[in-house]
């Protein structure tokens, strides 16, 4: 598989730096509980990005993962508040499979933000549904605070509910990261429509989801990295940049072999899931695999970034907290690095089971 | 030799009313029992340091000063005005500070002079019998509360760094001295901003010697360096208590993989807990070692990783915090407030104080002894020094 | 409890370090299949140390575990060549809880050396016993190599076997640490003398071996961090001693933390056995907190001290790599750290026991 | 363009038979079909390095050169040769070099001087119209089977430390040079020391101008470091597929404990063969990226990680060894040979072909761009520096 970036994603990279560095939404949460509407629109909108994986005769780009990836990498360097790993790349994967063509049309188009009503972390929660309404409680839903649509699991179905409908109710939550809110979603007897089958395309959200999130802790860890490195060169005590001191290097040599592994990682899950069946055994463990790696290298690369700033990056004036707050929450959501590695031990066969001694 | 109890029950047949906490502290701060390995008239008597338990003992329950108001007062200006005040200043300063009446801050790190605190840029200047100072401060804790402060600031940039330093009593209440609040990742501000502009100090707030503001200043960081170390906890005290009990009390969230790393925690944290038990030890018997660096360094690191760990085990709930709003902050309590809070605030752990990385020069250069490195910014006047 | 050393303890390493270093047997391997009889002898007669825990009534020094262990710390340092832990600490536990007199007497006046026949790690083998003669294998027995006399458990019992008697084959194994040589054990028909009742007596016996034996690891870990910061010191390389580069700093200030931490550790153990009951919980947890944290101090201590000893840290002529097999086989002997962190699971409530999620 | 296949194909149409593999493999050379990128007349045919897969794929089967004689040569001695060599030089050396007839080995390490190779001390003083060598080389494979050795001396210690080297090429056949075994912690000896006493080497020995030997060198150096990071491998290749195996096959080693931590190294490894991969596929695409010191730092920590734990899963065997007999090391072998002994082996990954310390210095320099350390030994003459 090829790990590099090919020509087309790094002219979208470009695209999209351009874009955000001009939002310089970077370590701000947006202004609408932590959502950057505007700098939604011009992603979803003006850069089509939302509909990067949604088919051509859709109205999307009819691209893979693999670009989407580029996508999220980008947005973990910014901080960019906007849904995009709910909407374009979860829900999106979860309406692929369920077979529904209306609503991918719609993110395509921008005219909806779709998101996934399952908790960030932990399992999903139970909905009772009857007669075509649903009713019940998902805690700490991300991605839902500006959606249109919201895509609830009921009864091994999926559900397509409106957001301002009726029997719908959305209570913001002080989420620890501000720029990736989350919403405690109240279902009492809300209308929905059935899309179709929930596990299957649950799952292949779900394994998605770790893939591409694995791009956007690259991209968190880099920008981090960056951010020390940069200031290492330019902070001056005891009369030398404090970059110069060996303890200092070497460190930051070793956040940077991390940084490269959690490229070639990521990589490789956003290639592995870029095919049509995500419920393989391959794209389950490059998933698992990016997870169990890149979570930590980008909790590791914010720890480091805030210690060696010293007393600045302890600041709230600082963004290196943001990212910080980014790069730790990412590693619990859609399960701890541990998590995926007890996933891998099943993909590899290699159990628990204790032996006799 | 002098007996401590007799004097401490003689004093208190005789002490004022306990319904009035000043008078009382005030009455024993002049019974010579406030500190009583202080000098007579200073609200010592001159006796081994370890006399005071026994006053203690005897005046538990009596009216006491707030140990946060007083903690840098205690821990930092008492023994550098002490040691290096005249009699004027110490007949002064330290009555008030110790009954509480006078809050103290330390106006020392600068942003631009943090781990180098000898490169500080805060200007003195000579202005007819007194000083002008002009410069900004930074990580001050209870600066908005405090009426004096002690500040290092530099007299002679054409000096070497360390040469060209001249130590104060700032009155915090003078024009040109502004307190701004600090926020910090946790959302609140513990700490603050001074700003200093033009703000005039007479002479007589000089301690030491002009030039001599690194000397004092050490005697203000050793001050520091022991009363950081904090009390002895017993097993499971602490964070590793809380992450502890979660297990205990939560069945739900206990995965395989996790247990052997809450364990490795648990026994992280006995060992620094042991470490510091033999510490104190060493210290009563006479023979102080280094192993507070020690316990310091392992702190910081466990703090990290017992709160990182308890947030992994919450899961969803891991991913939620308390409240962003910005307040004063409190005291630091970590096992009382939210998970996410003490996570962040453990952060600071490893860069207040000295930072882990100082730490570890510290121990490798005093402890074992190895050499320094080369350097550039000692011998060159400070004006000099790139920044 | 007072975790320092006392008076008699200082005084006795002064004795203990003026004999081994004149003995000079640091990082050698003895003799005679790695064991070094004069060594063994000034300790044991001369020296009277490996009576040290015998009752004075018995021929010993009547003192307790704890002053043993002070011995242990420095045969560590020197990395001495003599059966110290499995006659003085272990076998003499187990005989004192099984209430032997007579071996005891002879350990004291050094006219016997005692081992324990079971294997230096995992679980003791099976020996079967009928009419006082006993027959069976164990493997991988340490101190076993010069013993005089072995102390086989079979059928729940306790058996004295002469070691140079009939039906006993000891046959030397080629040992990670030779310096602690190991052989394997074969009984068949070995006429044996029943002590006493075995299972309190083999617990004892371990948790006294654990507990000191984290002395033994503090004093090669010690040996480790010192012989490192001398050569730091004396090392040029780029016109500096290599001691002057920050990230040899740091890390060296890192192991010395660690190690102050392993005294701390291995003097509370000491203490916790030094009592008359090994079977309650507080000497069970100390002994299994010592071997957890103390094991993979030397280990660490003596990895870094190839490492930063370069090249000459990597040749048989350095004793370097000698410390590094001590570390290593004592982390794996009587318990893994992995393994003693579980027991101290048991013995703390901290159960393993998988939650839901 | 060349058709490279077609030349092969006639190469061997008319070559000599395989069961001559020295005729064999000169006239391979002869027809410019050795290393393909090397000049006509030289073993090559000017032609770009990725053609010579198409060679190999038509050669398969037939006589080869032992990888292994020819390693130092092929890494490291030629692409010098041909760089830094005259004419003459490389007509002579490139060939024999090439087929095995002559085995190279490098004599630059020293036992003051590791990490700071420029440091150096062997002498080279001119006699006559040669040189004579003096000092003591340390670390050198195949010393004992060379004809031939790439040699760094110093010509001039009155110049700062780089200024003053010249390298050389030494007969190892020559009178005053003694080759004797290194004995490393596994009981082998892989490695010699080189002792040269008053080794004459004519000047046409001389590889490049007198002092120009650190630029030599890092010709040298630099293939040294491209050359490691070794073929690529499966997944669960290599060290980690040991483990795995052990894990799957050894029930009874198994815990509960030992399982999250054989799962972070199975993690560690597979990310650290991608990183691998892509390194590859960056250098087949032309942007070759520093990565391979990412591979080396990796390999070498997981190395020494996996063969650690595996030696903990296997409780008492993991404490014997299967034979201290001092022997000449042969390959090295991590997967076939016993636990202990890829355990005590992997200490040396991070020191041998640069410490894991030196690579971290050269990443965080090269890589992030950070500011050297402040330097004392290069602008000194070499005689004052301490050592």
């Amino acid at each position: 598989m090829n790990l590099l970036y090919s020509h087309v994603e790094e002219s979208l990279r470009d695209s999209l730096r351009d874009l955000l560095r001009a939002r310089a939404t970077a370590g701000a949460p947006g202004g609408d509980g932590g959502f950057d509407a505007e700098t939604w629109r011009l992603l979803a909108v003006e850069l089509g990005v939302a509909g990067l994986v949604v088919p051509e005769e859709l109205g999307g780009a009819g691209a893979s993962l693999r670009e989407a990836a580029l996508v999220m990498e980008e947005l973990g360097r910014f901080l960019a508040p906007v849904p995009y790993l709910g909407c374009a790349v979860m829900a999106a994967t979860a309406l692929r499979v369920a077979g529904d063509t209306a609503l991918l049309a719609r993110i395509a188009d921008g005219s909806a933000c779709v998101a996934l009503a399952v908790p960030f972390a932990g399992t999903p929660a139970t909905i009772e549904v009857a007669d075509g309404v649903l009713t019940g409680r998902v805690g700490s839903v991300a991605d839902a605070v500006a959606a249109d649509v919201l895509l609830v699991p009921a009864g091994g179905d999926l559900y397509e509910v409106a957001a301002e409908g009726p029997g719908v109710v959305r209570t913001a939550v002080v989420s620890l990261d501000e720029t990736r809110p989350l919403v405690d979603l109240a279902l009492s007897a809300a209308p929905g429509r059935r899309i179709g089958p929930a596990p299957g395309a649950l799952a292949a959200a779900r394994t998605a989801g770790a893939a591409l999130l694995a791009s956007e802790q690259l991209g968190v860890a880099e920008w981090c990295l960056d951010t020390t490195v940069a200031y290492a060169k330019t902070r001056f005590q005891f009369g030398r940049p404090i970059g110069s001191f060996q303890a200092i290097k070497h460190r930051l040599a070793d956040v940077w072999v991390s940084v490269a592994q959690a490229r070639a990682v990521a990589r490789y899950a956003a290639g592995a899931v870029s095919g049509v069946d995500l419920a393989g055994p391959e794209p389950r463990l490059a998933a698992a695999l990016a997870q169990a790696h890149c979570g930590p290298v980008a909790v590791r690369a914010a720890e480091e970034c805030v210690q060696l700033h010293g007393g600045i990056g302890f600041t709230w004036e600082h963004p290196a907290h943001r990212y910080l707050k980014r790069a730790k929450t990412t590693s619990i959501a859609l399960g701890t690095a541990a998590a995926h590695r007890a996933e891998l031990a099943g993909l590899l066969d290699l159990p628990i089971a204790p032996g006799s001694r | 030799m002098t007996d401590v109890r007799a004097l401490t029950r003689e004093f208190l047949a005789s002490a004022p009313p306990v319904d009035d906490p000043l008078a009382f502290l005030r009455a024993r701060f002049d019974a010579g029992l406030a500190w009583v390995h202080y000098p007579a008239g200073l609200g010592g008597l001159g006796l081994p340091r370890e006399q005071q338990a026994i006053v203690d003992e005897e005046l538990a329950g009596t009216p006491a000063n707030d140990p946060r108001r007083i903690a840098i007062g205690l821990g930092m200006a008492a023994p550098t005005i002490l040691r290096h005040g005249t009699d004027e200043q110490r007949r002064r300063f330290l009555r008030p500070l110790w009954t509480g009446e006078e809050v103290w801050c330390q106006l020392f790190s600068e942003p631009g002079a943090g781990s180098d605190l000898a490169g500080l840029a805060t200007r003195a200047v000579r202005d007819g019998d007194g000083w002008r100072i002009t410069g900004q401060k930074v990580w001050t804790s209870m600066a908005h509360l405090a009426r004096w402060a002690i500040l290092l600031a530099r007299t002679d940039p054409d000096l070497p760094k360390h040469q060209g330093l001249t130590y104060f009593v700032c009155d915090m209440t003078a024009p040109g001295v502004e307190v701004r609040p600090l926020r910090q990742l946790t959302g609140e501000a513990e700490f603050n901003e001074v700003f200093l502009t033009d703000v005039h100090l007479p002479d007589g707030l000089r301690l030491g010697a002009v030039g001599d503001g690194w000397a004092v200043a050490r005697t203000t960081l050793m001050n520091e360096r022991v009363s950081i170390g904090g009390t002895p906890l017993p097993r499971e005290g602490g964070l590793i208590g809380v992450l502890a009990a979660l297990w205990r009390d939560r069945p739900d969230v206990r995965t395989a993989a996790a247990h052997d790393e809450m364990l490795r925690l648990w026994v992280a944290a006995e060992a620094a807990r042991l470490t510091g038990v033999r510490a104190r030890q060493q210290l009563a018997a006479g023979e102080p070692g280094p192993e507070g660096s020690a316990v310091k360094l392992a702190f910081a690191e466990l703090a990290q990783r017992i709160t990182g760990l308890e947030l992994e085990l919450r899961g969803a709930d891991g991913l939620r915090h308390d409240d962003w709003t910005m307040r004063r902050g409190e005291v630091v309590d970590f096992e009382g407030r939210s998970p996410t809070y003490r996570w962040l605030r453990a952060k600071g752990t490893s860069i207040e104080g000295g930072t882990s990385e100082i730490l570890r020069t510290i121990i490798a250069e005093r402890v074992l002894g190895l050499p320094a490195e080369p350097r550039t910014d000692t011998t060159v006047p400070w004006r000099e020094l790139p920044r």
